[in-house]
């Protein structure tokens, strides 16, 4: 793989950057893979990417139906983040975190992590509580996460509108210092590349259109371009399509697939040095490096697959930011857009197996998946590679939602995002 | 300096009316009628910007949505600032304040423009993807330098003193676009006697037809245009929106407008008046005559001030009266970009040559050009542009017939100003917000509108049809279309008679080759905004970029505050050619709302301020306001939560409301509480089906408490219901959970067991509660009201029909507290009366009105439970140690039975509420602490569940906690550990919640 | 925004004045005592999730707050009938 | 379940136990929910002329009545209390007297009635009812406001989506909406005016908001 450095530009620039080598190649699909993964996205070419580092398993095809990375991974709001409320949510987060550190020097692609603190504001005494709870929890769970008050909050974020007068008055703040944001195209490529570089045939406009079970064990996917491609195991990763997944395999999930939006503002100078998440004035905000304010919208409540939601809750959210940043009412919303997430009942994600043996599932990421992406791919990864969940995906089972043993992040996954 | 390019006659604008403008602090005259774009070239401002990567000096290409160069910062005031304002579609105004933005230390004389020029072959596309990474410490800072130089202009640091409006239209026909197609359509609509809103972004209609010297009916258009307008107005049920921008095109017809109502006028509105007003449009039929956007062609040094569209050339001469130069070079790929030089040469200035990329293309325009004697080079190209701040001459050299090589010799020629025209593209935006494809058309050379499922129509330049007589048609068509849609009868409508013009067929060419290879020439832009050349695009594309998606976001092409409206297709063009492949193959451009920016203010109307959101007040709100209260929010709602005395911390105030109510009597306003009345034989029934408990011996007269869970049995409500009548009964449920409840109680009332008798009605705004709370509340009660209030005769947990105050009241033993307790429920409109009267005849008791803290503490010394704060979803009622409040006798399986016996739900060691005592009697355990076992343990420790309430208790002397603990109900007696933030302990014994008056008798005296 | 056709109003109002109840036909077992976990989850959880025609439970919330069932193409989000609650869809997915 | 139309009245006379007459006498004022925003004053100070005009109906009598519009006894219980029978199209009202219906759903109507015959009407229904039916009192949960001028349905479009326009908006037409971000009950009665019926514990938020929206047209208070 050529290495990206300062000195590596300098360098092309003398020859105009005409002997750039490509960032991956585009292979025509062998007939048999010990492992297809379906879903070119953040999540499927991470997996890729750790099969073929950590378990030396290369012989592995990622089958992707539009472009690499064409999906939520170029359409979210790249917060990462890992205070989450509940033991297993916490240690699955903190596990992609600690992966998020240092993630640019490993896959020597600039994914711009930047480490900017996410603050969750609290505006009632419900907040409050379950805010100190998130941290009290957190700090024992050995994730970083502190409570600030109003008064210290406006020092740290001058743009917003700390004061009595709110309607719903900012009453403090948990914030985790460590969390920030990424570049996400960034993260896709860079994946993309390194997985490519250890061998991995990334495919792309490949649209699986079935699967080849027979007695209760996949063999394979039949695809619309290259007819069938044969697998010993097979994993699924395509976040609002899961459910179109599991039809074909048979089988239904706990997920449902809504729409969710995000909208940009016009790139203005450094407004806000940070991210802001209001869980109860339903928006949230960071600042791109580019100078776009990146602000999340809800969810809509119906099924949706067409990356377009309501307009009522693009208006919503845009109240809310107005709300705790009134100095943006004269700034202009440039552009908005649309995802579709896959969400689960209890707002956390599925790792698991299926009936169907050596066929295996990620998805139901809700708001959540960019932040997950390397500990996603790391952890099914594990799971692919052993044909068993590893011990932090174990409570992620689709399970579950049989004995009853939710792990609710709804009061951490609050708003979108 | 005086006006050195503006003509003395012609144009839109008013020379009657002079305005001054400020630009870089400058001051400058323009004429009403002018934009600030045609008043800045009017005054020969070249230099508008400076790019974003390069820090290139940039000038005004065009003159309208489409404009990439000319954003500026507006506005007088700090509050009035507004960031990226397209010059060219802002309308100047005396006193108008502009600024540019980027550039040190000024946009002619920029420092960056020199490391731009040494820096800028280490910035290819995606540079930054490549570096920047070492050391891994040292990123914050490279991003705070990346930081500092993009953005554009600047938020206000102040808030906005304007006011914004939104507003719903409801019609039959949407017309986008007030051109020819446009006027044609809304004419023939509105004859036809259908509902039209007709909107256009420009501060007048016309479109088109304004901006050049054709002619309808023997007569200047803008006649024609005058006549429709006028016409159009007479109509009632015809609203013609001007300075009106359809921003988005949602699914259902729903479109959104914005109308910029005073920015014309002055940087702030005008007292009483809105800024900008949003229109929900919900229409029956939508017709698109949007129009096209000319394409700027690719070339070295494209971007020196002086390059323009020809198009804009044309319209700045016709329509402001103003030249934007003294020697002008056309280069074009068709016939519309004569124009550009007949129209320079009719204003007397000279035009140095039409550079055709064609050979011998013979239309009426060319013809026309011919017999001026206008020097026409055919079948050759402008390769190149000399000039830093201002074109000084170009190099023209022949091309090869396909267009994709150089031949022949260089020719120099000395110029100021360069018109191009690479054709036009179809504004086809919001056809595709709703998620239609483009489909791309050869002979159209761009993308047309996809197929889609809205009811939709297009008419005109969107078409790909450009001639004035052909656009009228498709209007006039579109217009009787949509009135046989909507059941009305054909319009009447003669059309106005045009010059038929011949055109000969146009070059798809977009990228005009250099002597050297694209890699090596001088910049070719395709997106100035964003600093996308034609090399980058390349680049990309050799690196494997190659779905023109990834070309987009590698290169940020078409990400700039104009979404490239400009450079998108030739961008497509370039990824082609560098892939082999055709323009279609390499994908679509999708575009997305918005078409132009809108402010958030604009967006969010009069939603925001005091009116973000309701609050909700009960009857005796303005009394606890004069009462000094703090309020608490809960849901909408502005509840008291304590009331503070002069002098008094917060804790002082609450020990002086509890003691209050445990030694005498206090007061609370309970009219937040959720209040469902339920009437019908099977309300009962009903209710064992939805509480966990059972309800078949409910005696009238008497009241119970129940909880609430879902199918998973998890409880999310609770509160005490009254028996009011064999068939009827009134719930009540939390503050917060009372809608919830309610849509609860209707959905599985209409989907599940309809043939169950039984209706809800909500009432909690109808009935005002005042509860009166402790030993001596039946003292103050019996002062009010001649029944019997002994206890021999009103029992715990009854509920009795009497008068109090003179006001018929239904008032309720129940307990909330502990202590002998009466809620009086009275209608609202007498809720403040009885209120008062209670403050009256209490003082000598010493009655003390309470908050929502107080009334916690109160609860929580009882062991009472407040839904949402000691549940979070995850606990059912033996999670909570209340199995009491749960009836498995009940023959029909209630909601929440079956969900709480899953596996999960009855394993070992689920978490237990219980109550928790501090080792030391006076530390308060913040509540949210987690509890572990063995503070010393290595992280992560396992978490033992969470305190959920916990107060300082005056009345008991020491502080109480209610917690989560895994299998706490076990444990009594145990300890446990919260470790804090400042790494201390707090050390505390599971016991019960109980912790006042276990027995409880004082509710019962 | 969804423009809706409240079968009970009998006239089209917007988005905002409803909620979505989720996927509709969704009956309460019977005798829950009798599910097993399995089938309990799958009654509380597990839905369809189509791409393509969906039946949803909608509410007027805002207006005669009378539930009814919907019809919907959930990637054009055309929606192609309503129904009171009681009654069958007359478009299906093939 | 038991056939609707044969109920005994005894076997719905059980639901009387909790009717009360809930109006004090008349020496306890009622404070209506826009009480403390003192219309009274405002219409003799504020301004005379503006293309807003706003009016309180206090403390009329609000009777939400459920029953079964199919069922022929009930409709002509209604008619002998009310001398009006209930109007059965959807989003329909009808006015007789001091009398007037809503519609409100396909088993749901809004009656107003002056405030103090409230008890007496409630008891002839108590009286005259057969059937499964409910009868709620909520006097005290909601006002009336009448809001009219030649800009009124401009600022209605503002607070609501339904499309006003006469030809889908009659008079006599009545709709439950959204009101801003609260809710409200509109009625037409005639081409400029309509009537509101909004919540008690949101009717200060509607009152902020309306006077917001009217500063471009200017509001007049009547009472």
């Amino acid at each position: 793989m050529q290495k990206y450095s300062g000195f590596g530009l300098f360098k092309h620039s003398l020859t105009h950057h005409e002997n750039w080598q490509r960032v991956w190649r585009n292979p025509t699909p062998k007939k048999k893979y010990d492992v297809i993964i379906i879903g070119g996205g953040g999540h499927g070419l991470a997996t890729a990417y750790y099969l073929a580092k950590e378990h030396g398993i290369t012989n592995v095809a990622v089958l992707e139906k539009g472009h690499l990375g064409g999906g939520n991974a170029c359409r979210n709001t790249t917060i990462v983040r890992s205070n989450y409320l509940w033991d297993e949510s916490a240690a699955l987060y903190e596990h992609s975190m600690q992966l998020w550190e240092g993630l640019a020097q490993e896959l020597n692609y600039n994914v711009m992590f930047s480490q900017r603190g996410v603050y969750h504001t609290c505006h009632t005494l419900q907040d409050m509580r379950s805010n100190e709870r998130l941290v009290a929890a957190n700090r024992l769970q050995g994730i970083d996460n502190e409570m600030v008050d109003a008064e210290q909050l406006q020092k740290e974020i001058p743009t917003m509108d700390c004061s009595k007068n709110a309607r719903y008055p900012i009453m403090g703040a948990s914030v985790q210092r460590r969390a920030g944001n990424a570049r996400h195209d960034a993260v896709a490529w860079g994946y993309a590349r390194a997985a490519d570089a250890l061998g991995v045939d990334l495919i792309q406009n490949c649209e699986v259109i079935d699967m080849e079970i027979s007695d209760g064990k996949i063999t394979g996917v039949k695809t619309k371009q290259y007819g069938v491609l044969k697998a010993d195991r097979v994993g699924c990763v395509v976040a609002g399509n899961s459910g179109v997944l599991a039809k074909m395999a048979g089988i239904e999930l706990p997920v449902e697939s809504h729409p969710l939006q995000a909208l940009v503002s016009e790139p203005i100078k450094p407004f806000l040095d940070t991210v802001v998440m209001s869980n109860h004035v339903h928006g949230y905000m960071s600042q791109s490096d580019k100078g776009d304010l990146v602000i999340g919208a809800g969810i809509d409540g119906w099924v949706g697959y067409g990356q377009r939601g309501s307009y009522g809750i693009i208006e919503h959210t845009i109240q809310a930011i107005v709300e705790m940043f009134p100095c943006t009412s004269r700034v202009r919303m440039n552009r908005q857009w649309g995802g579709i997430v896959d969400a689960c009942p209890d707002a956390s994600p599925i790792i698991s197996e299926t009936p169907i043996k050596n066929l295996f599932f990620n998805c139901g990421w809700g708001t959540g998946g960019f932040k997950g992406t390397p500990g996603s791919g790391n952890l099914f990864a594990h799971t692919l590679a052993d044909g068993k969940p590893h011990p932090i995906a174990e409570p992620f089972s689709i399970q579950r939602f049989h004995t009853g043993a939710l792990i609710d992040e709804h009061g951490a996954a609050g708003v979108a995002h | 300096m005086t006006q050195q390019n503006r003509l003395t006659s012609g144009g839109r604008i008013d020379r009657s009316t002079p305005l001054t403008f400020t630009y870089n602090g400058k001051q400058y005259k323009g004429f009403k009628g002018d934009t600030l774009a045609s008043a800045m070239l009017a005054n020969g401002i070249d230099v508008v910007a400076r790019s974003f990567k390069y820090s290139r000096p940039r000038g005004i290409v065009a003159c309208g949505a489409e404009e990439p160069n000319a954003v500026l910062q507006l506005g007088a005031t700090e509050a009035t600032q507004v960031p990226n304002v397209r010059a060219t579609q802002q309308e100047l105004f005396n006193g108008l304040v502009s600024a540019s933005t980027n550039g040190w230390p000024s946009v002619d004389t920029d420092v960056m423009g020199m490391i731009g020029k040494v820096g800028g072959n280490m910035m290819p596309p995606g540079f930054y993807y490549k570096t920047f990474m070492f050391p891994e410490s040292l990123w914050d800072t490279y991003e705070s330098m990346i930081r500092k130089a993009a953005g554009i202009g600047r938020a206000p640091r102040e808030r906005d003193p304007d006011t914004y409006d939104s507003i719903n239209q409801h019609c039959d026909v949407m017309i986008v676009g007030a051109g020819p197609a446009g006027l044609a359509a809304a004419l023939t609509a509105a004859r036809g006697g259908a509902r039209v809103i007709i909107a256009d972004e420009q501060n007048e209609f016309g479109g088109s037809l304004l901006n050049g010297t054709e002619k309808l009916d023997g007569k200047p258009a803008s006649e024609w245009v005058r006549a429709v307008v006028e016409e159009l107005s007479r109509y009632d049920d015809v609203l013609l929106l001007p300075r009106s921008t359809v921003n988005g095109y949602h699914d259902h017809n729903f479109l959104t407008i914005h109308e910029r109502c005073t920015d014309h006028l002055a940087d702030i509105a005008p007292v009483n008046q809105v800024r900008q007003r949003m229109h929900r449009v919900r229409a029956k039929w939508v017709v698109l005559a949007t129009g096209a956007h000319e394409r700027p062609l690719v070339y070295a040094n494209n971007d020196v001030p002086g390059c323009m569209v020809a198009g804009a050339v044309s319209t700045y001469i016709n329509r402001y009266g103003v030249v934007p130069g003294n020697e002008l070079v056309v280069m074009t790929t068709n016939d519309y970009g004569y124009q550009a030089a007949l129209d320079w040469a009719d204003a007397g200035r000279k035009v140095v040559a039409i550079v055709d990329t064609r050979e011998a293309a013979v239309g009426d325009r060319t013809e026309a050009a011919r017999q001026r004697g206008l020097n026409i080079i055919s079948g050759s190209a402008v390769i190149e542009v000399q000039g830093t701040k201002r074109v000084t001459g170009v190099s023209v050299a022949g091309l090869s017939a396909s267009g994709t090589k150089v031949i022949g010799s260089v020719t120099k020629l000395k110029a100021d100003t360069v018109a191009t025209s690479g054709g036009w593209s179809p504004v086809i935006h919001l056809s595709c917000h709703t998620g239609s494809r483009p489909v791309w058309s050869d002979s159209v050379v761009g993308f047309l509108p996809g197929a889609t499922v809205q009811k939709q129509l297009t008419a005109g330049g969107i078409n790909g049809q450009y001639e004035t007589a052909i656009a009228l048609q498709e209007g006039f068509d579109a217009g009787q279309k949509a009135l046989a849609e909507v059941g009305l009868a054909a319009a009447n409508v003669v059309l106005p008679e045009t010059e038929a013009m011949k055109v000969a067929a146009p070059m798809s060419l977009f990228h005009i080759p250099h002597l050297k290879p694209t890699s090596q020439a001088p910049k070719q832009f395709v997106d100035y905004q964003t600093d996308v050349t034609a090399a980058g695009i390349e680049i990309a594309c050799r690196e494997g970029f190659e779905a023109i998606e990834h070309v987009k976001r590698y290169t940020a092409m078409g990400f700039g505050t104009d979404q490239g409206k400009l450079g998108n297709i030739n961008g497509m063009a370039v990824a082609a050619k560098a892939l082999n492949k055709s323009i279609p193959e390499t994908g679509t451009t999708v575009f997305r709302p918005n078409y132009t920016p809108i402010a958030f203010g604009a967006i969010i109307g009069r939603n925001c301020g005091a009116l973000f959101e309701p609050e909700r007040y009960t009857a005796m709100h303005k009394w606890h306001v004069q009462q000094g209260a703090l309020f608490e929010d809960v849901g909408q709602w502005k509840r008291p939560w304590y009331f503070p005395q002069a002098g008094e911390t917060m804790q002082q105030t609450l020990n002086r409301e509890c003691l209050a109510v445990r030694n005498s009597v206090g007061i609370l306003d309970a009219s937040t509480l959720g209040k469902i009345d339920i009437q019908g034989k099977d309300a009962r029934e009903f209710l064992g089906r939805v509480y966990s408990n059972a309800w078949a011996k409910l005696a009238v007269g008497k009241c119970r408490y129940g909880l609430m869970c879902g199918e998973d049995g998890m409880v999310f409500d609770d509160g005490v219901t009254a028996c009011l009548g064999e068939n009827h009964f009134v719930m009540t449920t939390t503050t917060g959970g009372a809608a919830h409840v309610y849509e609860w109680l209707e959905i599985y009332h209409q989907t599940e067991w309809p043939e169950l008798e039984v209706y809800f009605n909500t009432v909690t705004d109808h009935w005002s509660t005042a509860t009166i709370t402790g030993p001596n509340s039946r003292k103050l009660l019996a002062e009010l009201t001649d029944a019997d209030v002994t206890n021999d005769d009103f029992r715990y947990m009854d509920w009795k029909q009497i008068t109090v105050a003179g006001v018929p009241a239904r008032v309720f033993r129940i307990s909330f507290t502990g202590e002998l307790s009466f809620e009086i429920n009275v209608q609202a409109n007498y809720g403040m009366h009885v209120w008062e009267k209670l403050i009256e005849a209490g003082a000598k008791y010493g009655l003390t009105p309470y908050g929502t803290e107080t009334m916690h503490i109160l609860r929580a010394e009882k062991g009472f439970i407040i839904a949402g704060q000691d549940t979070d979803g995850s606990v059912h009622p033996y999670d909570l140690g209340m199995g009491w409040c749960v009836s498995n006798q009940k023959p029909f399986s209630y909601i929440g039975k079956r969900g709480m016996n899953r596996s999960d739900c009855t394993r070992e060691n689920r978490k237990q509420l219980v109550g928790l005592k501090t080792k030391d009697p006076k530390q308060v355990i913040p509540e949210g602490s987690a509890a572990v076992l063995d503070p010393k343990g290595p992280k992560p420790l396992e978490i033992q569940g969470h305190i959920s309430s916990s107060y300082w208790s005056e009345t008991l002397g020491h502080s109480i906690a209610m917690g989560f603990i895994k299998g706490g109900l076990d444990k009594m007696g145990e300890t446990v550990y919260y470790p804090m933030a400042d790494g201390t302990v707090i050390e505390a014994e599971i016991c019960s919640p109980i912790f006042f008056d276990p027995k409880g008798e004082r509710q019962n005296v | 925004m969804l423009h809706i056709y409240c079968p009970h109003c009998a006239e089209y109002r917007e988005e905002d004045e409803f909620h979505c109840a989720g996927q509709a036909h969704i009956s309460r077992p019977l005798d829950p005592e009798a599910c097993s976990d399995e089938e309990w989850g799958e009654y509380l959880f597990f839905r369809k999730n189509p791409r393509g025609l969906h039946h949803e439970l909608w509410v007027h919330a805002a207006g005669c707050r009378k539930f009814f069932n919907m019809t919907r193409d959930t990637q054009s989000y055309e929606i192609k009938e309503v129904y009171k609650i009681g009654e069958q869809p007359s478009v299906v997915a093939e | 379940m038991s056939d609707l139309n044969n109920m005994t009245a005894a076997e719905s006379a059980a639901t009387k136990a909790a009717i009360m007459n809930q109006v004090p006498g008349s020496e306890i004022e009622g404070q209506s929910p826009l009480h403390h925003a003192d219309f009274a004053s405002l219409a003799q100070q504020g301004p005379k002329t503006g293309g807003i005009h706003l009016r309180e109906h206090k403390l009329l009598g609000h009777l939400t009545l459920r029953c079964n519009a199919e069922n022929a006894e009930q409709l002509a219980a209604v008619e002998r209390v009310l001398g009006v029978a209930l109007p059965l199209q959807p989003l329909s009202s009808v006015e007789s007297g001091n009398y007037s219906i809503r519609w409100m759903s396909p088993d749901e109507w809004l009656i107003l009635v002056p405030g103090l015959e409230t008890f007496e009407i409630e008891t002839k229904f108590r009286d005259a009812m057969p059937g499964h039916y409910s009868l709620v009192n909520s006097s005290g949960g909601s006002t009336v406001l009448e809001l009219s001028g030649d800009n009124a349905v401009t600022l209605l479009q503002k607070a609501t989506s339904v499309d006003l326009h006469l030809n889908s908006f009659p008079v006599g037409k009545v709709v439950s909406t959204l009101f801003a971000k609260s809710t409200a009950t509109i009625r037409r009665i005639d081409e400029q005016r309509f009537e509101l019926v909004i919540r008690r514990s949101f009717s200060d938020y509607i009152w902020l908001w309306i006077q917001d929206a009217s500063l471009e047209y200017g509001l007049v208070i009547e009472a």
